[in-house]
């Protein structure tokens, strides 16, 4: 029994976190297409989403490359029915995964996604890991919520402490603290949750760390909104990319609601 | 105790509907440039029928409606997908203030011509210092000969960066906070206004920075006595928070759509919150009705905003949730949905009224 | 379109205060046995449980009368399965009442109620108005509902306002202050649900009404107690009483859950 | 990253396992005069197989097992639905103070009787006057020969109407609040100590106040030095929030027994609480289990307390709402559950500690 991350891991993502804070985009330039372990594809996925980074990320990263395809998109019905706009698309039915044509445009709640309609084209393989993907996607997903939540966090937590009304900073209004602590609260449970489902990749634990993660980020932007007031509802302020982007992920790879089926269903 | 409408009522609910089924199209958001016109023109259709400003007066374009039949009038509106009202801010927030504190010629020469939206007003309440905090306001008005000249800036400006005049606070006197502030009237293309459209997460300019640079105001513009804005403005914040902004017909016709998504969606774990909404809609209608009977006190108006900007968030999250993150017909909504409990006074400062001026908990 | 109390509804309510605030019991000298108009019920109920009186009260007062029987209590599977305790039982299946003898005791979450499984016996009538008497029943709840989330609410305003701890009246504290508005705000909108399903008795606005008093109620409840900390924990303290017989009530005459089915179905 | 269990600790699992099952029965409640002896009697069985306290070393009678295997013992007891720990003030509070500040002179007077229950401690932190503000204690310690005289009311002690012996804080210096305070021992029988039962919601007393008219304390129970006993208690409330008053196990089989419920009564629009308390429960045992590799600071322990305290009363509530108002086999823990978010630190202080000393908010 060890959960904790190993100094290799850690350093992952020290590094990722100066790569992306930097502003840089080509991940390719920094291997991370050769991650494979689900652990180090949290860690990865954490980043991505503390960041931001927009994209078919779970889609390129983490579920094409266990079907032997990729990069690019892919849809899986009936719970992932569009893929997420890129060059190239793919469909997974059953264990069977094909080419894909787009035949439409689909608007997201994140403008800065887009979702595209597929038609079937022809088979690439049969017999693919679809269960193991699909779970990789999740647990991708979830790993970039939890990222999501905690950049919102600091970005909240920050805006609290200089940001002045009534005469003192709002981050020392009761009601203020409370909402921040929540989001804490919520963040750090969910977070072994995620860690948890890398180790095990059962059904069961994917989508509860999904549950939580949706949550516990969702919680988080909501109440970075709140306390930010009007400045965060500004398409300029860097609040609206990650709300915008938590919103949208929260119902990807699955609803929380049909995540809580698989749950119990499992146990 | 009775909830039934009487036959006049019932006629004019008759009336209202005929005519929005026979008028009522979709048009483009409001927050753009073509849209915006289009919305002015809809305004003016709307006048032409005496439907603008029911609950006015008829000699400033209205036909003297009660407060039930004004009521009903906003139910039919939001049941037929009525487009939002671009000149909302004038008719809720400054008329009131105008039927209170304003003088006869005041009333005389902006009210017919906000009926007919051939003036669309904006509101410059908030600076950027002052935004929960309103009384902190910088922004200044120098006396004049004949008028005032005003200096500042003030931000989150609804509308202003398509409409014509605005309304808003100015320091006039030496006091702190509260005191010395003036409400006034100035015009958005005046000389020295500069408007800067600010977007918003869906990317269209809802609101703008205003920056003023010795901006002209005759003394005809000043609402009120000077010095004595705050006050003025504080009806004004009531209507605002109230039941004037946003009327029960609004979240029944949200809840009624979410009904029928919900028929075509069904996911018995997202049920009770389908059903929460349709239940709070009908309590805040029936809340409405209650205070009409009834009418309540100022800081009552503070539940009410909680209650009604929480709901409308419950309303548009649990349809995203049943969608998905394509969510054709609510998105915009949905992000308007979550800008409620921030503007009109955050819902923290609400709470804080609740608890101090109804409940009597210590400041 | 007149949506507020007559003022000898007014009148009804303050009398009925005085008398029970003078811990009298005795509800047949005020002739409350005699009030029928549903609007009059919940001023009666709203006040019962404005002082937390126990008892089969909406099965005394408000549904056996309506089937022409009672006193005494009533139960009417399968949303009430179970009789509070009493001196006369009665069981309504379909339309048809019988009376009804006690089989076995059941413990309720509230010590000072129990309920009773009841063993059908000889038929009393058949052709009873048995689904206005359960709305009745709803009704009446709902309103007891209301006047205990209103207790509730004034013993915990009173409380914060004296209760010091760091130097300073607890209700000082935003925490504490948003807590309880929040109370007020469930309370004052459930409110209008309740009195105005007692002008139209369907069986929508009923079960509506039953939702909300229910939750604005339990609000009341836990925020008491919170607010209280452990003072309110003690059998001593008069807490104990309303936010024991809160939970009871919450799922007495039917479950929130059916109840919110009940409006989905009318809609 | 490894979440198997090692040989050890699964031969030991298995081991605590059998035992439970051969030995557990339902005994009355601890808050009864007999319970409260049926309980001690539990305890010695329990100390009798030194499962009583694992993780102490084996002079005081543990077998010095892992904090993960305390862990998977708390998991197996709570599974087995085995009674609940009445020395667990003693064992839980008291004990990890004297591990880290008694004497080996106290240790080895007090740790052995209290691991076989011939002492049951009680706790006395809270006065009438400090409940969440804890150094406003007003009792006092006044120097006499050879030790200390007591005097003052404590209350909400849980256990002592029963119990043998008390820890808490008393005022021995001039300094205020956190200053001057000190951590003392006393006897609940000594000349001058009257406990008067308090009942709680059930009836039954679960704690009590205790009235001290002048108590003798020897010196050597004094536990640190006299005047630091704020610090001296501070690491003993970490404890009490944190992580070994409330073992992941113990939710996670009150989940396990709400998913039962539900199958039995299974209710839709109740299923995602029902799989929200499994899921906060699994949450809070990794989040254990991280701590074990990796201990947090001392605030972490308030986003625990929070969190635990919270699924506790959620899981209750849904079982109750799935039940209805008889709800046999879930009452009392449902009782107990509504205590959660208020000893041990009302949750609103809890929230006051996690913004201002983990996000660095201002005070």
């Amino acid at each position: 029994m060890m959960f904790t991350l190993s100094p290799e891991q850690t350093d992952l993502a020290a590094v990722l976190h100066e790569f992306l804070a930097a502003g840089r985009t080509d991940l390719t330039a920094l291997g991370v297409d050769e991650v494979t372990d689900p652990v180090d594809l949290v860690v990865l996925f954490e980043e991505l989403g503390h960041h931001a980074v927009p994209g078919p990320l779970a889609e390129s990263l983490a579920v094409l490359p266990v079907l032997g395809a990729g990069p690019g998109s892919v849809a899986f019905p009936p719970h992932v029915p569009h893929a997420v706009e890129a060059d190239r698309y793919y469909l997974v039915e059953d264990d069977t995964l094909r080419e894909a044509a787009p035949v439409a445009s689909i608007e997201s709640v994140d403008p800065a996604r887009r979702l595209v309609k597929l038609a079937a084209g022809p088979v690439v393989a049969t017999g693919v890991p679809a269960a193991r993907a699909f779970d990789l996607g999740v647990l991708t997903c979830s790993a970039q919520l939890l990222g999501l939540g905690r950049a919102m966090l600091e970005l909240t937590t920050a805006h609290a402490r200089s940001r002045t009304q009534f005469g003192r900073p709002i981050g020392g209004f009761q009601a203020v603290k409370h909402h921040l602590a929540n989001v804490l609260i919520g963040l750090e449970l969910a977070r072994p949750l995620v860690f948890g489902a890398a180790v095990t990749l059962s059904s069961r634990d994917v989508s509860a760390a999904k549950v939580a993660a949706s949550d516990a980020a969702w919680q988080a932007a909501r109440t970075a909104l709140q306390v930010h007031g009007a400045i965060g509802y500004t398409a300029e302020h860097g609040l609206g990319r990650f709300l915008l982007q938590t919103r949208a992920l929260r119902t990807a790879w699955g609803s929380p609601s049909m995540h809580r089926s698989r749950v119990l269903e499992a146990l | 105790m009775d909830l039934s409408l009487d036959a006049e009522t019932l006629a004019f609910q008759a009336e209202v509907r005929e005519w929005l089924a026979a008028h009522v199209r979709p048009l483009s958001s409001m927050d753009t440039a073509a849209g915006f016109e289009e919305h002015r023109e809809w305004e003016r259709l709307l006048a032409s029928a005496r439907l603008s400003v029911v609950s006015w007066p008829a000699e400033f374009g209205g036909r003297e409606a009660s407060l039930l039949q004004w009521l009903v009038f906003e139910e039919e509106y939001h049941a037929a997908s009525a487009p939002g009202r671009v000149s909302q801010n004038g008719i809720f927030l400054l008329a009131p203030t105008l039927f209170a504190h304003g003088t006869d010629e005041q009333r005389d020469r902006i009210l017919p011509s906000m009926a007919r939206a051939n003036v669309v007003w904006a509101q410059a309440w908030s600076e950027p210092e002052a935004g929960s905090d309103l009384a902190s306001v910088r922004s200044t008005a120098t006396r004049c000969d004949g008028g005032w000249l005003l200096r500042g800036q003030k931000t989150w400006s609804s509308r202003a960066a398509f409409a014509d005049r605005a309304f808003g606070l100015f320091r006039t006197g030496p006091g702190e906070r509260h005191r010395g502030l003036t409400y006034l009237l100035f015009d958005l293309r005046a000389p020295g206004v500069t408007v800067r459209p600010i977007a918003q997460l869906d990317g269209e300019p809802g609101f703008a920075e205003i920056f003023l640079d010795d901006v002209f105001v005759p003394d005809e513009d000043v609402v009120g006595e000077s010095g004595d804005g705050w006050r003025v403005a504080m009806s004004t914040a009531g209507n605002e928070r109230g039941l004037t902004l946003r009327s029960p017909g609004r979240f029944t016709a949200a809840a009624a759509r979410l009904v029928e998504l919900y028929r075509k969606n069904p996911d018995p774990a997202l049920r009770d919150r389908v059903v929460d909404a349709w239940i709070g809609a009908q309590a805040y209608r029936l809340h409405t009705f209650a205070a009409l009977s009834q009418p309540p006190s100022g800081p009552a108006a503070s539940i009410t905003k909680v209650f009604w900007s929480e709901l409308d968030v419950a309303i548009h999250e649990t349809a995203l949730d049943l969608l998905g993150e394509a969510a054709p017909g609510w998105r915009d909504g949905w992000l308007f949905s979550l800008s409620g409990p921030i503007y009109a006074g955050t819902n923290e400062i609400q709470r804080n009224v609740i608890a101090e001026r109804i409940l009597g908990l210590p400041r």
